[in-house]
């Protein structure tokens, strides 16, 4: 088990955590928030995976604008599932 | 060899009526005229084809090869001159957007002497085609209902040619009849079976004939070319099908039944049944139409009785009662046409005592109904005769009887049409109608020659229909130009017609001599008083007693069959609809599920 | 039933998928021994196209970023695709949030101080970094892509900051159609000069040098900036009714 | 010579779709002639290509790098046939598209224009990951486009090929990670020719994403739940585009994945099944469709399950077949969205049963009979080889009862066809506005089309002959 | 030794699917899509990783490289991911203003 494993698996672990979360909340706010974690957690994996390049694509677009798009759309509608 | 289009067959037969469909279209006004020249074109560029095989290979991607034997001589005579007759009295009766009347029409004749000359099952499937769409386009322009069930099983029959089509395919690997060897017998079983049930759609057989009354009640110029000519491809594809590809040896291979082939004799039966179904029905029709249609119908279970035995006197006698057919049939619908033309009612009963103002229309229709009775000196009783001594000649115990019933129906309709419309005391509405057009009068008498002269000299007929039976490999019947004898007998017309002229004359003399008193219309029936006008002409209800009679027989009605059945269909489609649920969750489900499925075929499959 | 029906296929879809990749390797692979087969000149090469990349991609592209070579030069073409897929999606949004703007406008909360003077200070620095990013797209990591986002992040900073503030609708699309042309004419260029859509006709130049590896820079600037102005664009449109 | 390069098919497109926002500051009539012009350019241009592509198949590199190191677009006399009929669709359609008035109109051109280019370049790429970003593009501009009319049936319509179509999309890209793990390289002839390396397990798993991927954007059975209300929604041109363009692209890039990628044989019975059940409930669905759009919807459905079977059944009669029946349903289709969108117009309304005698006028109701009669396989029109050598196909490989079950269907379609007419060719309607020059344009044009192709199919049996080498894993 | 990056990727994307089946509201479902876009990234990229490799950047003196072409793909799969996304945020955005839910089965009812 050496450094990269665990870290991975920690970080694994962590993001299927956030999916499932992202998944059964109620609260839609929260389910996107969720949904940014899980795409932070990947562009660090993608860091771990020797892809650069690819990490800061997905924190900047993934984390950041596909975040801030989801809660302008919740602003426009409703923020609790029913 | 290089054919040149214009002046091959093709060209003349398919392409020149191709040609004027198109001009006629766009002669607005003068789309009749136009389609008169190019209907009568064929008709005469017939006599200079006569006794020749010509055949033409024309690749316009795919290969269409034509042959213009005797076989499609024969029955081009019959569609083309109905054709060009139907179109002469279309000049007076068609006030419709006529250009949409010509062009279609023309493009029918071109598919139906497409369909008769083509030797390739493609070929054949495209012009058969074209004449069905052709012809649902002209239905259409009375009504769109009838329109759409003819359409219906049209296409039906077009897809039972095709499945006959694709098994022949299957084994041979191409589409031209002569290659049909290797093919084994139970494949030329299924391959005959589809055939033969989707050209008997066309002929309105029993349990497939609901489409044909109602499209034969559309526009009477079109229905007599309709009825009298499209429905001899039926009689074509059937001919060519079983006696042209397969050939009496393969019949024969499937087992006889008194040496008439297995296969052919329930088709035969079928035929009998028509003929008697048709028959029974056509009495109690009041529509003139209506009743046309249904005696079509019956006449067309003789041809098919003739077609199913398959004996040399029985096909002869189907294709001369066909060709007969195709005469006296569009010259009754040209007849009631002109009726209909004149007094504007379809029913009979509202109708009576026309003959005083239209004799010529009575003269052409009384000649008609004899040859659709058989009276003896015509020549419908020839092919009557002939199919009756071949139904004995094999002692075919049920066909027989039926037909001689059938017959003695098809003398009761015609007298209720003698009657209803043309004897009887002439109403007074109809006081001052005239007489048909002379357009018309000439297209009728133009169908009631070949009747007359083939009732006087049937060898000439006989000559050409012998022609077609040893190049279809049917056999042989000894004839000369006034009789034919078969092993039961025969019928020599020279005989015949002495004997109707003595007798026509002795009557002629006692009419003369004044021993008969000229009866004026009104004083009959009345005994001395007389009241003021009294309608008495019985036209309404004409065979009640007969119609109770057979009451517990029509019940059952093959009509109403067919709505339950597309009821049931519909419903079901009904049904079906629910699985586009617009739910795109169920949506996204269906996709996890088939690739799950795709999956599971592909790992089974590799 | 849909949660069990939906819980089900999910299962399935996962032990099938599972099934099939464990056949894969994970990280102990050899990238030259996949000897790809060259359909054009109908020969099989000893040759594996990651491990080409790798070897010669300096060489052939003058950039040092493999990654940038292959997104920009070797597979130039599918970046011309993912640029049409963004200026689809804001034509998109754009067309379908266009009848929302007319609606009436609601009162919108100010931001506070901090957020509004830091963002006063921000926003040059943020855009400074974007620029940075893909301009130097064929030297460090990043390019185009992430470099637009950073400027579209920078956008958005102020519009948190400043709830009146709007970008100019028309200034953004004459930047992405500009930068959109600029790429485009650029491989139509590549097309009448050397016959080939998009080829690298610039001089290569030195490899860790900023004016180096030809045409890549200047396609990535318009990448960066087309991507930039695109989703301040979506972000825009998605905003939707201000005051 | 510069014209024959495929590449500009794609290029031309999306120059003029960067350009349009420029155009469309300074005068917005003159939009719509830039954009027909573009099609018309775009449709020379593949005239050209598909006469080159004839003889041999054009290798277009890009970016100077001989494949599989570089993008290539791979152009067989197939493709270019289908780049022929798509860009030849687009162009008439185009004529129609004038009409529109809905507003934001520069976007409207743009993304109409880029589906034509994400069709065009689906068609003609040789590269597997290229083929994901056109199908990609395809999509994106069908979303924007059926959500175009902003009302409630346009936004459901959209929504659901959303759904469908990114989850689609997401099996693609599985599909291509599978493929370049085991052989790292991206060409699909590459991969055809290596494809025995990769394991039988992953291969199968490989083809069936791909094939579930492009079956959701080639309509075939269980996927094309999202066509009739996507066809529903959108504009009527914009239809007219989705039958004829995106649907073509998406089935010839199955027919690519069946034939030149996998090849895999003893599956294209399985292939074929999935042919005549989409047939099947298409035509019988569409029998129960009130609205006319709904109608036509189903309907191509029914067809390019016919299609598939052509090419699932796999013989070369079938597939020539298959690829005749793509040209005329593209044409045919095209001609009846439209007539239906002329007809919905004069109507205000997507019922049926009161279009009472709206085909009356012969400048409508002749193309419209040209059009179904095409559809329903009659002889003198295109609509009749495809079918019939479909079937001739059918029946060598010994199909009965699917072909069978087939010709049903097509029975129900025949019913439900003249239904229509019946009631658009009654008599007695109300006097209906007679169309605009942008409308029967094309209906005029696509008739045409039919009935000369119908009449002399000799040069399409030309070019189909070289279904062959398309067969033999060729271009 | 299992493949957890494979395995990772894998059931991110069963997730997105899940989501996309289980869930009636709309916005939820849009998220599904996203995480199936993600999970595939992860899923091209942990193809592409080679053990020992660096990144592909060649200005230091390594020899040992990660597979570049899976980043240059994941690069356009991001962007399309979030192109997707944004148009479906923007068609969920019209369908609430159209019908005022953003649960399906009230959408359809609206519609009867």
């Amino acid at each position: 088990m050496d450094l990269f494993t665990l870290v991975s698996l920690i970080l694994i672990i962590a993001m299927l955590i956030a999916a499932v979360v992202a998944a059964e909340i109620k609260d839609l706010l929260s389910a996107a928030i969720a949904m940014g974690i899980v795409s932070l957690i990947v562009s660090i994996l993608f860091y771990i995976l020797q892809a650069p390049d690819v990490a800061i694509t997905e924190a900047s677009i993934g984390a950041g604008l596909s975040l801030a798009i989801m809660i302008f759309a919740i602003k426009h509608t409703e923020r609790w599932e029913k | 060899m290089e054919i040149n289009l214009l002046w091959g067959v093709f060209g003349i037969f398919v392409l020149l009526p191709l040609a004027g469909s198109i001009l006629s279209y766009l002669g607005k006004k003068f789309a009749i005229y136009i389609g008169i020249i190019f209907a009568l074109i064929p008709t005469i560029m017939l006599y200079p084809f006569y006794a020749q095989n010509i055949s033409e290979l024309i690749n316009i991607g795919v290969n269409i090869n034509l042959v213009f034997d005797t076989t499609t001589w024969f029955f081009m005579l019959m569609i083309d001159t109905v054709a060009f007759a139907s179109f002469l009295f279309a000049i007076s009766c068609v006030k419709k957007k006529p250009e949409g009347f010509a062009s279609l029409m023309l493009l029918s004749l071109a598919g139906a002497n497409g369909v008769l000359m083509s030797r390739d099952f493609l070929s054949l499937y495209i012009f058969w085609e074209m004449m069905s769409w052709s012809a649902y386009l002209l239905i259409l322009r009375s009504s769109g209902e009838y329109a759409r069930r003819y359409l219906l099983f049209g296409i039906l029959s077009a897809y039972f040619i095709i499945m006959g089509i694709g098994i022949f395919y299957y084994y041979t690997g191409s589409f031209l009849f002569s290659d049909s060897a290797g093919i084994p017998l139970m494949g030329w079983f299924w391959i005959l079976f589809f055939l033969v049930v989707g050209f008997a759609v066309k002929m309105a057989v029993v349990p497939l004939h609901v489409w044909a009354p109602y499209a034969y009640s559309s526009e009477p110029s079109f229905v007599s070319f309709f009825s009298g000519g499209l429905s001899k491809l039926g009689t074509f594809g059937i001919l060519m099908g079983m006696y042209g590809i397969a050939g009496l040896s393969i019949l024969q291979g499937f087992g006889t039944f008194r040496d008439v082939s297995l296969f052919g004799y329930p088709f035969a039966l079928l035929g009998a049944f028509t003929a008697f179904i048709g028959t029974i029905l056509a009495i109690f029709q009041d529509d003139l139409r209506k009743l046309l249609a249904y005696s079509s119908i019956g006449q067309l279970g003789y041809v098919m009785v003739g077609l199913g035995l398959g004996t040399p006197l029985a096909v002869s006698g189907a294709l001369f009662h066909a060709f007969n057919h195709a005469f006296f049939k569009s010259l009754l619908f040209l007849g009631a046409g002109a009726v209909i033309y004149r007094t504007g009612k379809y029913k009979i009963s509202e109708m009576g005592g026309l003959g005083y103002r239209m004799p010529f229309t009575f003269l052409f229709v009384l000649f008609a109904i004899f040859a659709l009775a058989g009276i003896p000196i015509t020549s419908g009783f020839i092919s009557k005769w002939m199919l009756y001594e071949a139904a004995i000649e094999k002692k075919f115990v049920i066909i027989a009887p039926l037909m001689l019933i059938a017959s003695v129906g098809a003398f009761l309709y015609s007298f209720r049409i003698l009657y209803g419309v043309f004897l009887g005391q002439l109403d007074k509405p109809y006081e001052n109608i005239k007489e048909a057009p002379l357009p018309m009068l000439v297209a009728m008498g133009i169908l009631m020659l070949p009747l007359l002269i083939f009732s006087i000299f049937p060898g000439w007929i006989l000559e050409w229909i012998d022609d077609i039976m040893k190049s279809t490999g049917v056999g042989t019947i000894d004839y000369n130009t006034y009789s034919y004898y078969s092993s039961i007998g025969g019928a020599n017309m020279l005989v015949l017609w002495i004997a109707f002229m003595l007798v026509f004359i002795v009557a002629m003399l006692i009419f003369l001599m004044k021993k008969a008193r000229k009866v004026d219309q009104y004083d009959n029936y009345l005994a001395g008083e007389s009241p003021p006008y009294v309608q008495l002409h019985a036209a309404h209800n004409f065979y009640k007693p007969l119609r109770d009679t057979w009451a517990p027989l029509l019940k059952y009605s093959i009509d109403r069959a067919y709505e339950k059945l597309s009821r049931f269909f519909v419903e079901g489609f009904e049904e079906i609809k629910k699985i586009y649920t617009e739910n795109p969750q169920d949506y996204a489900a269906y996709l996890g599920i088939a690739f799950l499925l795709f999956l599971f075929i592909g790992w089974w499959l590799l | 039933m849909k949660r069990i029906l939906g819980g089900v296929i999910a299962v399935l879809i996962f032990i099938v998928l599972a099934l099939a990749f464990v056949h894969i390797p994970f990280g102990n692979i050899d990238l030259a021994e996949y000897h790809y087969y060259n359909p054009v000149d109908n020969e099989h090469t000893q040759d594996s196209v990651p491990q080409h990349y790798l070897d010669e991609g300096k060489k052939e592209t003058g950039s040092t970023n493999i990654v940038t070579a292959v997104v920009v030069d070797y597979r130039g073409f599918d970046t011309l695709g993912e640029v049409t897929v963004l200026f689809l999606a804001s034509t998109g949004v754009g067309s379908i949030m266009y009848i929302f703007e007319k609606e009436k406008r609601r009162k919108v909360r100010r931001a506070n101080a901090v957020v509004e003077t830091a963002s006063k200070l921000l926003f040059g620095f943020i855009i400074l970094f974007g620029a940075y990013i893909f301009v130097h797209g064929h030297l460090t990591p990043g390019g185009g892509f992430p470099g637009g986002a950073v400027i579209a992040s920078s956008f958005l900073l102020l519009y948190l900051a400043y709830p009146r503030f709007h970008a100019e609708h028309k200034n953004l699309n004459i930047a992405e159609s500009l930068a959109g042309l600029t790429f485009v004419g650029v491989g139509i260029l590549g097309l009448f000069l050397a016959g080939y859509f998009l080829y690298n006709f610039l001089p290569f130049g030195l490899p860790t040098y900023l004016f180096s590896a030809g045409v890549i820079p200047v396609i990535y600037v318009a990448v960066g900036v087309k991507v930039g102005s695109e989703l301040t664009g979506i972000v825009d449109a998605m905003m939707g009714v201000r005051e | 010579m510069i014209a024959v390069h495929p590449v500009l098919l794609i290029a031309i497109p999306l120059f003029f779709a960067f350009l349009l926002p420029l155009i469309g500051l300074f005068s917005k009539k003159v939009l719509k002639y830039v954009v027909t012009g573009t099609i018309a350019l775009n449709t020379i241009i593949a005239l050209l290509v598909f006469r080159e592509a004839l003889n041999s198949p054009i290798f277009d590199i890009l970016g100077g790098f001989k494949p599989p190191l570089g993008i290539v677009l791979m152009v067989g006399p197939l493709g270019g046939f289908i780049a022929l009929i798509i860009n030849m669709a687009g162009l008439i359609i185009s004529i129609y598209g004038m009409e529109m008035k809905k507003e934001p109109l520069v976007k409207y051109y743009m993304l109409s224009l880029l589906l034509l280019m994400g069709a065009n370049g689906m068609v003609l790429t040789g590269d597997l990951f290229n083929l994901f970003v056109f199908l990609e593009v395809t999509s994106i501009a069908s979303y924007g486009l059926a959500a175009y009319n902003k009302d409630l049936k346009g936004f459901e319509g959209a929504l659901k090929y959303v759904i469908l179509g990114s989850i689609g999309s997401t099996f693609v890209l599985i599909g291509i990670a599978l493929i370049y793990s085991q052989l790292r390289t991206l060409n699909m002839l590459d991969i055809a020719t290596r494809l025995n390396e990769m394991d039988p397990y992953v291969k199968i798993v490989a083809f069936t994403s791909l094939f579930l991927g492009f079956g959701v954007e080639a309509e075939m059975f269980p996927l094309n739940t999202w066509v009739p209300e996507t066809y529903d929604g959108a504009p009527h041109s914009v239809s007219a585009m989705f039958a004829s363009m995106s649907a073509k692209a998406g089935i010839f890039a199955l027919a690519r994945v069946i034939f030149t990628i996998f090849a895999f044989t003893n599956y294209l019975w399985f292939v074929v099944i999935m042919g005549v059940l989409t047939v099947f409930f298409g035509e019988i669905i569409a029998y129960a469709q009130r609205d006319i759009k709904r109608m036509l919807a189903y309907s191509s459905i029914g067809q390019m399950g016919m299609i598939l079977m052509g090419l699932g059944i796999g013989t070369t009669m079938a597939v020539e077949g298959a690829f005749f029946q793509m040209f005329s349903h593209a044409m045919a289709k095209a001609l009846l969205f439209i007539a239906a969108g002329y007809m919905i117009y004069a109507t205000q309304t997507e019922k049926m049963s009161e279009m009472k005698g709206i085909g009356r006028n012969p400048l409508i109701g002749i193309p419209l009979l040209i059009g179904i009669l095409s559809i329903l396989g009659m002889p003198p029109f295109i609509g009749f080889y495809g079918k019939f050598y479909i079937l001739m196909g059918g029946f060598s490989e010994g199909y009965y009862a699917i072909i069978a079950l087939f010709l049903a269907a097509s029975l129900v379609e025949v019913a439900y066809y003249a239904r229509f007419i019946k009631i658009a060719f009654e008599g007695g309607g109300k006097r209906y506005p007679s169309p605009k020059a942008t409308v029967y344009i094309p209906l005029l044009l696509f008739a045409v089309i039919i009935v000369i192709f119908g009449v002399y199919p000799k040069p399409i049996f030309e070019i189909l002959s070289h279904v062959t080498t398309f067969l033999t894993g060729g271009v | 030794m299992i493949p957890y990056y494979y395995l990772a990727s894998v059931a991110l994307i069963v997730i997105g699917i899940y989501i996309v089946i289980a869930k009636k509201n709309l916005i939820k479902i849009i998220i599904g899509l996203d995480m199936m876009d993600t999970g595939v990234n992860l899923l091209l990229i942990s193809i592409g990783y080679v053990k020992g490799g660096t990144a592909p950047i060649e200005n230091g003196n390594y020899t040992l490289y990660v597979d570049p072409i899976p980043q240059a793909l994941v690069l356009t799969a991001i962007v399309i991911g979030v192109s997707v996304m944004a148009l479906a945020l923007s068609i969920v955005i019209g369908l609430y203003k159209n019908t005022g839910s953003l649960e399906l089965d009230e959408i359809r009812r609206e519609r009867k």
